[in-house]
């Protein structure tokens, strides 16, 4: 039996990506489009910058050859708990929930795009035209996520679905949830094991133990937006 | 002349009105026609009944986001023997020959335009009783939609029971 | 003053009102024709999605805000300079003041549509209007939109009022030289003015409170719009020069935008007697200063930032100065201030003409201006990676040529219903001139409103 | 007892057993057979069955939900991908929900060619396509069944239709590659083996060519060997030798881009080094090489490589234990010599490895586990040929299915054209079931069976179990059932009704195999998991034949083209795209829009050049251009890409597709029309000389994301 202030204190939701680890295969990528019915906006569409991809895998090239160094880092919404997008929304269809997430509410959102215009790290996605599921398609979709429609703006919700079912598992269990209990689709799929997700509130949980790691690091944290993302930067000798 | 205007005006809206009130009550008298005419009344209140509960056939109301229909295979537990000349009864055990499920009619949902994952389970948990959402259910021979599952009256309740009014809480 | 004389300046002031002719049924037909265009572009937008503009990620606004800007910064023309003038009892702003305030009205109605054009699902704007709901929904006041919303229905208020108080003795003067439903018409709107001294007094102390309250108004207006960028923390957004430095662009756009609609008026009306070399010799000058203040913000804008070094404005800033923004950079320093600025500082070129191409270049740089606040911020993301480009299309195009065709359009009535130079005040000016010291005595206007 | 208790308790007995009396319902891994009636509304079914986009054979659980499938997860369980996925097994589900798929059987219309089908009957299919072997029989003449699942259920079936045609051949769509790895090893073993790598536990790895984090033999296994190897108390150091940097490169520690061919060179010189320095742990009287002459200063110009790099590499490879080398490099293949020193190239590696003394230890070299062929008990005598330009010349019916030869191996189209009766079993549109006379529609791999062991782990052999985790979507039929149905009727009897029952007596093998007591519960347990592991009770060799490596050496060199340096100025390397492969994926919308790791290039194909050759071309970045080799030509947008020698240019196979429904058809150019030995074998390691010229159009050209450096370059 779990104690009061633990079954009453939110779970506060954090990933940590293993730069070391991650190899840029965009496994993450696919699981996360699949899991979410993000939609294939298509060649012509792709071509005016407009697919859309909530988690991406960012590459920079350096160097010139023989010396070139390839870095990867996935980026998708960092879950800023000083999120610029969410003052600027006017009719807070992004807002800040108790558990730490950075929320969309795809049908309160109105499409003034301002949240993705203000956020740093370009993860949020508007959706310019309806999305297209050829039948039989969209029998593959996702019950259990919002089809979005045009004119309103999309993004990682750290798989919110599956966050509802963990935490509805550890209360059917009557415990506070911990690791394992919430895999989103991106950290369950990581060929290397390069994510790990949980309670950074819960001190013993695995992202709060690399949170507290000498290579964590949080993307632009100098802009103050305190990220949920943790990212543990590579090992390198060099 | 201001009169025959005030007249005529009080006469529309009547018209309006009653109209209006005679289209509502024609289009909700009765719900929607189902494959098999199942009457709620007859297994949860009538007094020689089975006198069923709810869960008895929703059985995962309290387990699931879904209350769930019961397959026919569930309601042939009994109709295998119980009233099984009865014309209703025929068709339920036709579908079940046919390993098909009949194609109920669905009576509450929520548009998937409004971007709502309802989920019975802690709905059950709260004690919430079934009839605060679906009126009537056990007493009507056929099911309509009693209860308007407005946004304002999910609110409203939420509110009212202190339960979470976060967005994320139904839509996602 | 003479009967002659008083009949000869309404004969010329209301002809536009009285006289219908070609030049303005083209003018009408063509500004008609441009807002049809854009009404049907933004129809088909409304049907297929915003994904008909060309928008992207990451640059998410571009034409939309810029032509937003760019007519809420139009709109400063009339309102603020007309009552910076009125308080300040410059003497030739008479002839002036109605037709810049009937474009800080039509600016702003213009420039208003544009959050709601530009929304994703703009079907559901009112969502933006805080009203009591059974969601318990409202907006949220915290995000400059809102601001916006509130500033700019203010300003709309503020300024359709400092427009109509002025108009009533001349719609009295419309009231009582018209016939039939015109008539009709003008009797309401005149609000039963008769010209009593009670009421001159009511107006002119209304007039004179409205023009002290409109001038915060304006300013705090173009500030909020400013702040749209500036609370945001993108590079070469987030700047706390930006208020200052919309008003000013604002005003600048807007003495441009005046002497322009001056010019075609008194083309087209034949009002070389009352729109005198003089008065656009003044706004002439007064757009000389607003260059050379646009110009000194510019220059420490991006003289900051340059200095500055930080990696990403100065990604943004390299853009605009040497990439591939840079023609319509200096294409916008060109128009803003190298051609205009030396133009109106030499008094051999600062006639009509002269102004009026000045005026043409600084409406189409401060235009460039907001598109180059907007678009290569947008276009430069913190996280390389990210970085993209904009074009726009057809239906961006149509949209903005809809907006300046109604601009035109609303104009061409607004002239065809009222007189666009204030028949009442340019008398009063007449008077004063005749009787030197404050013009007390009402009797002068009295005649003026035609008895 | 009352009528109510008696109600509630029956239903409860009935619907609710196998959900309710486990908890929470939702999430709960079921057996793919549960029967339909069994099934609730709104509930999620988690069900086993293993992955058919690669040859890895990943574990899989996919999610369910009102009898469709929505997601594919890794199966915690499975012993190879220990519940991760790579894209392609992530996209999978738009292959079974694909809006190209072909609905049910055709027969050809118009001419052959012409793309005109008309919709037949089962009936009618079975009533032609055995009329038409009965005359074949008849006639003497030959039958060929081609098919990319010779080792699963349609390879038995296939065996067992041939047996009962008088000249059966049966071919391996991927025979000639599985042989030329075979014979690669062969040669550095000496005998028929493909050793495992323990990346895992390794602490310096050199990796030559070997793209294991994206294609090699197992991506995913290998991925989380990677993650162990990173993750280490002590970071392993990972070196790559190629001469384009891949996504795996990418992630080595460093990249040594050493020229084309020249791999084995760096091998021996790393080799040499140890050797001289007195670093060996064997004693090296007996190799083949004389490493003298491959003395790092001695190859330093020929492989690009300084030699005080390699002696570096050489001494920390000697004292970093344990230290591992794999892959197998690249070379240009111009004649039957080049072939045949493609295959030394494999035993140069291995020399490294025994010399630094990594075999059969932790981090080093495994020699494999005996493996399991779950249909030992049925196998015949008849062979499994390699796809070659011999093994499908001179017949009269040719059966192709999980097969695409005519895009995929271009230069086998026009023998395959002049096969008088050809039958595709293709699910989707593709090149090879355009010209077929029927087409009989296989189903996916989510609504038939099959059974096949996948490759070995350290702790055993694994078999995996595909089974139904839908119904069929449309009206297809699993190959392996037709081909049993047209069995029966050319007159055997074969011993299995269909392929769900080959799946359960193999089950049956396979369970005295483990040495299960109870088969019934083996067989209940297998399915419930979708796989078996462990170490089996007894050996069952299987149907391996002993590799022919002239065989392989044959075909190269019969492929192969002589061009000359002064025409053909660039090395032309051809690679597996990282998630369209040679392009059996090109159809999957998820996969077209998923942004090559390198590139960032989506919906097309593209050819990389480096810089400084860019420059020299007045090529910039994408350009469109001609790319020309001795034996065609084809046009691409170039990528300016700065990790490639100059002197090589590199095209990824998988578009060019000219038809494959709707997200695959008229994209891009596909490579193995002028790379054919590459294509031939499927592999990577085959280059060709080639030139390159601008065009003055404009290349169709889509990417995600820019190439910039992650902080803007700023001018001070």
């Amino acid at each position: 039996m779990m104690n009061e202030t633990e079954k009453t204190q939110k779970p506060q939701w954090a990933m940590a990506i293993d730069l070391d680890r991650c190899t840029g295969c965009e496994a993450c990528v696919v699981a996360c489009r699949i899991e979410n019915n993000i939609a294939v906006v298509g060649p012509e569409e792709s071509a005016r910058d407009r697919s859309m991809n909530w988690i991406r895998i960012e590459r920079y090239m350096e160097g010139e050859f023989p010396d070139v160094r390839v870095r990867f880092r996935p980026v998708l919404c960092q879950h800023c708990q000083e999120a610029p997008c969410e003052p600027v929304c006017p009719v807070y269809a992004t807002y800040h929930t108790e558990e730490g997430l950075n929320a969309q509410v795809y049908n309160r959102c109105v499409g003034t795009r301002y949240c993705a215009n203000n956020c740093p790290y370009s993860v949020r996605f508007f959706n310019f035209f309806d999305p297209q599921w050829p039948a039989p398609l969209e029998k593959s979709l996702n019950p259990e996520v919002s089809i979005r429609t045009r004119g309103v703006m999309e993004k990682c919700t750290f798989c919110i679905q599956r966050i509802r079912k963990g935490e509805e598992k550890a209360r059917d269990e009557d415990r506070a949830v911990r690791d394992g209990d919430v895999i989103p689709a991106c950290v369950g799929s990581c060929p290397t094991k390069a994510m790990y997700f949980g309670n950074i509130a819960d001190s013993n949980s695995e992202v709060a133990r690399l949170a507290r790691s000498n290579r964590a690091e949080r993307l632009m944290e100098d802009l103050g937006t305190e990220p949920r993302v943790i990212y543990l930067r590579k090992r390198d000798q060099a | 002349m201001r009169k025959l205007t005030a007249v005529i005006s009080i006469l529309f809206a009547a018209t309006l009105t009653s109209g209006f009130m005679l289209f509502e009550a024609f289009s909700t008298s009765d719900g929607p026609r189902q494959p098999v005419e199942f009457d709620h009344w007859q297994h949860v209140s009538k007094e020689e009944g089975p006198q069923l509960e709810c869960s008895t056939c929703h059985q995962y109301a309290s387990a699931s986001p879904n209350a769930t229909i019961p397959s026919v295979s569930t309601c042939m537990v009994c109709h295998e023997s119980i009233n099984a000349d009865s014309p209703e009864v025929k068709k339920l055990a036709a579908f079940a020959e046919r390993e098909a499920e009949p194609p109920w009619v669905r009576v509450y949902w929520s548009e998937p335009s409004a971007n709502v994952f309802f989920n019975h389970k802690p709905h059950i948990r709260a004690e919430i009783d079934c009839v605060a959402c679906h009126g009537q259910v056990s007493q009507a021979r056929r099911v309509k939609r009693e209860v308007n599952h407005s946004m304002g009256w999910c609110i409203d309740c939420h509110s009212r029971k202190n339960a979470s009014i976060d967005c994320y809480a139904c839509h996602r | 003053m003479d009967r002659a004389r008083d009949e000869q300046i309404n004969r010329d002031l209301l002809r536009s009102v009285r006289e219908t002719g070609w030049g303005w049924r083209i003018v009408v037909a063509i500004s008609g024709m441009g807002l049809m265009a854009g009404v049907a572009a933004f129809a088909y937008q409304w049907q297929e999605g915003i994904g008909v503009w060309g928008l992207n990620r990451p640059v998410m606004w571009a034409f939309d805000i810029t032509n937003f800007v760019f007519w809420i910064g139009i709109s400063h023309a009339g309102t603020l300079i007309s009552a910076i003038l009125r308080v300040t009892g410059a003497g030739w702003r008479r002839p002036v003041t109605r037709c810049a305030e009937a474009i800080t009205v039509f600016a702003l109605m213009i420039g208003a549509l544009f959050p709601i054009i530009h929304l994703g699902r703009p079907w559901v704007f009112y969502w933006l209007v805080p009203y009591p709901n059974e969601r318990g929904l409202w907006p949220n006041f915290r995000s400059p939109l809102i601001w916006d919303f509130f500033a700019i229905n203010a300003y709309l208020m503020g300024s359709l009022i400092y427009l109509y108080l002025p108009l009533i003795p001349d719609l009295a003067l419309l009231r009582d030289t018209s016939r039939g439903l015109r008539k009709r018409i003008y009797s309401v709107l005149s609000a039963g003015w008769r010209g009593t001294a009670l009421q001159w007094d009511r107006l002119e102390k209304a007039v004179r409170v409205m023009a002290v309250i409109i001038i915060p108004v304006a300013v705090s207006v173009h500030t909020i719009v400013s702040w749209d960028f500036a609370m945001a923390i993108q590079p070469m957004w987030h700047s706390t020069i930006f208020g200052p430095y919309f008003v000013a662009g604002a005003i600048f756009s807007g003495i441009a935008a005046l002497i322009i609609a001056m010019a075609a008026l008194r083309r087209v009306f034949h009002l070389e007697n009352y729109l005198k070399p003089v008065h656009f010799n003044n706004l002439g000058l007064l757009l000389l200063t607003m260059s050379l203040i646009w110009f000194y913000f510019t220059f420490s804008e991006y003289l900051t930032t340059w200095y500055g070094n930080e990696p990403m404005e100065k990604a943004v800033f390299q853009s605009k100065i040497s990439g591939p923004y840079s023609p319509l950079f200096f294409a916008m320093v060109a128009c803003c201030f190298l051609i205009p600025a030396p133009m109106l500082a030499i008094k051999k070129l600062r006639t009509i003409t002269g102004t009026v191409i000045a005026s043409a270049c600084v409406v189409v740089g401060m235009w460039i201006e907001r598109f180059l606040i907007i678009v290569p911020t947008l276009s430069h993301p913190r996280l390389t990676f990210n970085w993209g480009s904009y074009k726009p299309t057809w239906v961006e195009i149509a949209i903005m040529t809809g907006s300046f065709s109604y601009f035109v359009l609303l104009y061409a009535v607004f002239v065809k219903m009222f007189p666009i130079v204030s028949v009442w005040e340019f008398k009063e000016g007449l008077a004063s001139q005749t009787q030197p010291g404050p013009a007390t005595d009402k009797k002068v206007f009295r005649a003026a409103s035609g008895d | 007892m009352k009528r109510r208790e008696f109600i509630i308790l029956t239903s409860i007995g009935a619907t609710g057993a196998t959900l309710s009396a486990c908890g929470n319902p939702e999430n709960k891994l079921i057996p793919a057979l549960i029967p339909d009636e069994e099934y609730v509304p709104g509930l999620d079914y988690w069900k086993s069955t293993s992955c058919e986009m690669c040859q890895a054979g990943c574990g899989l659980l996919v999610r369910t939900r009102e009898h469709k499938a929505n997601k594919i997860e890794g199966n915690p369980q499975h012993p190879v991908n220990r519940g991760s996925l790579c894209a392609r097994g992530q996209a999978a589900v738009q292959s079974l929900y694909n809006p190209d798929r072909i609905e049910g059987p055709l027969r050809r219309a118009g001419e052959r060619g012409s793309g005109r089908f008309e919709n037949i009957s089962w009936e009618e299919a079975f009533e032609e396509l055995t009329a038409k072997l009965g005359e074949i029989k008849s006639r003497k003449e030959s039958v060929g069944f081609l098919t990319g699942d010779a080792s699963g259920v349609t390879g038995l079936a296939a065996e067992i239709l041939a047996s009962s045609l008088d000249n059966g051949r049966l071919i391996d769509a991927h025979g000639l590659n599985d042989l030329w790895i075979r014979a690669g090893y062969e040669n550095a073993y000496h005998q028929p083996i493909i050793p495992s790598f323990d990346i895992a536990n390794a602490r310096y790895l050199i990796s030559f060519g070997a793209r294991f984090l994206e294609t090699w033999r197992s991506p995913v296994s290998d991925s989380l060997a990677f993650g162990e190897f990173r993750g280490a108390a002590i970071r392993g150091k990972f070196v790559q030798v190629e001469p384009r940097m891949s996504l795996t490169a990418a992630n080595a520690d460093e990249w040594l881009p050493a020229a084309v061919g020249t791999e084995s060179m760096i091998a021996l010189a790393l080799a040499q080094v140890i050797v001289r320095e007195g670093l060996s742990k064997i004693p090296i009287q007996q190799n083949a090489f004389s490493l003298d002459d491959y003395a790092p200063e001695k190859t330093e110009s020929a492989t690009g490589i300084g030699a005080e790099k390699i002696i570096r590499i050489a001494r920390e490879f000697a004292s970093s234990q344990p230290a591992l080398a794999i892959g197998s490099g690249t070379s240009v293949i111009e004649q039957q010599a080049d072939a045949e020193a493609g295959l030394k190239r494999i035993e140069a590696i291995h020399l490294l490895n025994k010399i630094a003394g990594n075999e059969e230890k932790p981090g080093g070299v495994l020699l494999p586990l005996p493996g399991i062929d779950p249909f030992a008990k049925w196998r015949g005598k008849g062979r499994w040929l390699p796809l070659t330009g011999k093994s499908i010349s001179g017949l009269s019916a040719l059966l192709i299915h999980q097969s695409n030869p005519v895009f995929a191996i271009p230069h086998t189209a026009d023998a395959i054209k002049s096969v008088p009766l050809i039958v595709s079993f293709s699910s989707f549109p593709d090149e090879t079931s355009q010209i077929a006379d029927l087409v009989l529609p296989d189903h996916t791999w989510f609504e038939g069976w099959n059974i096949k062991a996948a490759p070995s782990v350290k702790s055993g052999a694994v078999v995996n179990l595909t089974q139904p985790v839908v119904s069929p979507q449309l009206n297809t039929k699993q190959t392996a059932d037709a081909l049993l149905a047209v069995a029966r009727s050319m007159g055997i009897s074969p011993p299995f009704e269909n392929a769900e029952e080959m799946t359960q007596q193999a089950a049956s093998e396979i369970a005295k195999v483990a040495g299960a007591t109870d088969a019934e519960e083996f067989r209940a347990s297998f399915t419930e998991r979708g796989f078996w592991t462990g170490k089996p009770g007894r050996i069952k060799g299987g149907s391996t034949p002993k590799s022919s490596s002239s065989e392989v050496i044959d075909e190269v060199a019969s492929l192969a083209k002589q061009g000359h340096a002064s025409e053909f100025p660039f090395i032309l390397l051809t690679y597996e795209h990282p998630s369209l492969g040679f392009g059996n994926q090109a159809n999957l919308p998820a996969l077209q829009e998923l942004p090559d790791p390198m590139t960032g290039v989506i919906w097309g194909s593209w050819v990389e050049i480096n810089p400084q050759t860019a420059n020299k071309l007045g090529v910039a970045d994408g350009d469109l251009v001609e790319v020309e080799t001795p034996h065609g030509s084809l046009k691409a947008p170039a990528v300016v890409y700065a990790a490639i020698r100059p002197e090589v240019i590199a095209m990824p196979f998988g578009q060019g597709h000219a038809s494959m429904g709707r997200y695959a058809e008229n994209r891009g150019a596909n490579p193995a029309t002028i790379n054919p030995v590459a294509a031939a074998l499927q592999s990577d390691t085959a280059a060709v000389r080639a030139k390159i010229t601008k065009l003055s159009e404009q290349a169709a050209h889509i990417r995600f994301g820019t190439t910039l450096p992650e902080r803007p370059h700023i001018e001070r």
